[in-house]
């Protein structure tokens, strides 16, 4: 404490006020370069010239007040004070020969121009307030005329469009023949009932073509259809282990034997 | 005017001086235009400084207004600012909008217009979905399709046709002038792959149960 | 005004006859009159007759206003009716409470205003503080700032710039007409001076790329 006390002898009792004041207050402030600004108002000088060896002083001391008296500082208070600890050394000590990064005269100027622009910030934002505004100074019309909408819509199509949507209809309906035309179609479970009913019947190899029935092997779609499906059955006839399958060589017939029963 | 007058008679004139006319004409016509409601002479009055004479006012500006864009008119006691009456057309704003027919919409007038005079049904058939109200209307409005000459079929169905304002859009002299289907399929336009055990030939019977006849008929 | 003579050249002059200036005046009269808000000349001359020109109508129109109760004044490139400032004290009635806006609120709003567009990250800088979010949503929800381009550096962060309502508001102009704008700048105090390497707030990943040149830009 008595050290604590020292150091706070060592203010001027305007200085001591004011940061005491500053203490009281530190909620008010909107940061750590607000408070600046603020300290830096009890130098009474052009922001431009302003000492920012004697700031970086008056922080400090309102940090440590602060600390002495158990107020919580946000975090970026701690930052800036150990930043202006830094500078405060930098601007202290002679530069270091050959030593990189910017002097502590240019981080001190830089310091002094946000000071500046954030003040000439809310001098701009005063001034702006204080301009006549809309609804306090001046009006509008008070009986302003909706303008009635008429929303006209208008459909584009062209030659083109309507050619596509024919076509699309027209090649839908190419396919309709296919689809409707059951009579020259011949399905693999009618391929399977009359194969399992005639496999029994042909004890030896058969060429898969025999089973094909009478008036299915002229018409070309008939006997592609018949073909397809007595095929389709033979392999699932296969799988279920009915029958045996044989063909000498690509393209050879397919013969088919039923497979006997253990 | 005289009730104007009557009411603007200041009682006290001594208080303050009245704003030269100049002025008070300025201050009615700012108020006027920034009040939502007519506003009285007695209101006028009330809000404009002392020994001021709103009702005088009044007569200057609506002169001054007098066949302008805006009129100071009369409404019932008090007053106001409206819009000159031949200029009401203003506060109408027309905004036109292009939009793409739909599918449904585009497909339904194809089928009229390659299969006129066609039936609600046929049009179902073909596309083989069916045609919504709203889509017939909307190309019965958009005067595209108009009704033609009933079917002489069981029911006597109506039959839509395609109509001159449908030619004009499409820059089409008459509905003949229609591309036909080998014309659509060389353009690209048709899936080109016939369809198993269908020949070219066979095209023709499918048009058959419209009634080839009956196309393009005027 | 060569802008505005240029939005407002009719493309096809030979179609109608425009009606007479007087007439045109009378119309702009009329539009102005009945809206609230600004209206563009590109929307004047949508709405008036074909080959009428808004803009030459606009400048008879202002002088005849001058002085009067209710000025013609200029809104971004937009044109509304208001009252005179003067006579501000007659329409108290008319007042609409506004909320009162937060200290940080009102120097975002100038930072935002004297050096658009600006990040939000600039922002902090300028006023040494984070930026909190309701600070920026109530200035978007008065529409007085809105989101302009993203800036061309790394994390491409947004830009505010303020609103066509919000010069509506303070009765600017433009931007330019900002108070003690000229000033500022030639006092450096819009530059982006970037920081000479470690700055307390540390923000080496904003500054430095703002370029004065984009301020103000159209």
């Amino acid at each position: 404490m008595p050290d604590d006390w020292e150091d706070d002898a060592r203010l001027a009792p305007l200085d001591r006020m004011a940061a005491e004041a500053l203490i009281v207050d530190v909620d008010g402030f909107e940061g750590p370069l607000d408070l600046l600004l603020t300290l830096s108002r009890t130098q009474k000088v052009d922001l431009r010239r302003v000492s920012v060896l004697q700031l970086a002083e008056q922080y400090l001391v309102f940090v440590a007040q602060a600390q002495m008296l158990r107020i919580e500082l946000a975090a970026d208070y701690l930052v800036m004070a150990a930043w202006l600890a830094y500078l405060k050394s930098r601007l202290l000590l002679p530069p270091e020969p050959g030593a990189d990064g910017p002097s502590a005269e240019d981080l001190a100027a830089h310091l002094a121009f946000q000071l500046e622009r954030l003040s000439a910030m809310r001098d701009a934002a005063a001034r702006l307030m204080a301009r006549d505004q809309r609804g306090r100074d001046f009006f509008v019309r008070g009986i302003p005329e909706d303008v009635m909408r008429h929303r006209k819509i208008t459909y584009s199509a062209t030659l083109l469009d309507l050619m596509r949507a024919y076509a699309r209809i027209r090649t839908k309906d190419e396919f309709r023949p296919f689809v409707m035309d059951r009579n020259h179609v011949f399905t693999m479970e009618q391929a399977l009932d009359r194969m399992r009913g005639l496999i029994g019947y042909a004890g030896d190899w058969a060429d898969l073509t025999s089973f094909i029935p009478d008036g299915w092997d002229i018409n070309p779609m008939r006997r592609r259809s018949s073909t397809a499906a007595h095929f389709a059955a033979m392999l699932e006839m296969a799988k279920a282990g009915q029958v045996d399958i044989r063909q000498g060589d690509t393209f050879a017939p397919i013969q088919i034997k039923r497979r006997e029963a253990r | 005017m005289s009730d104007i007058n009557d009411a603007a008679e200041p009682i006290e004139k001594t208080l303050f001086e009245a704003p030269p006319m100049g002025e008070q004409e300025r201050m009615v016509e700012a108020i006027l235009f920034a009040s939502a409601d007519p506003v009285s002479v007695a209101e006028l009055t009330a809000r404009m400084p002392h020994g001021a004479d709103p009702a005088e006012a009044l007569v200057t500006l609506r002169k001054r207004y007098d066949g302008r864009g805006v009129n100071l008119v009369r409404v019932g006691d008090a007053y106001a600012m409206r819009t000159a009456p031949d200029l009401g057309h203003l506060m109408r704003k027309e905004t036109v909008e292009t939009r793409k027919l739909s599918r449904a919409a585009i497909e339904t007038l194809a089928i009229v217009a390659y299969h006129q005079p066609v039936t609600r049904a046929e049009i179902e058939e073909i596309r083989g979905v069916a045609v919504s109200r709203g889509t017939v209307d909307q190309l019965l409005e958009l005067e595209w399709i108009r009704l033609g000459r009933r079917r002489m079929t069981p029911g006597r169905p109506v039959t839509f046709v395609v109509t001159e304002t449908f030619l004009d859009h499409f820059g089409l002299e008459s509905a003949r002038d229609l591309p036909g289907l080998k014309e659509l399929r060389s353009a690209g336009l048709l899936d080109s792959r016939p369809s198993p055990g269908l020949t070219p030939a066979d095209e023709a019977e499918d048009d058959g149960q419209i009634g080839q006849s009956e196309l393009f008929e005027d």
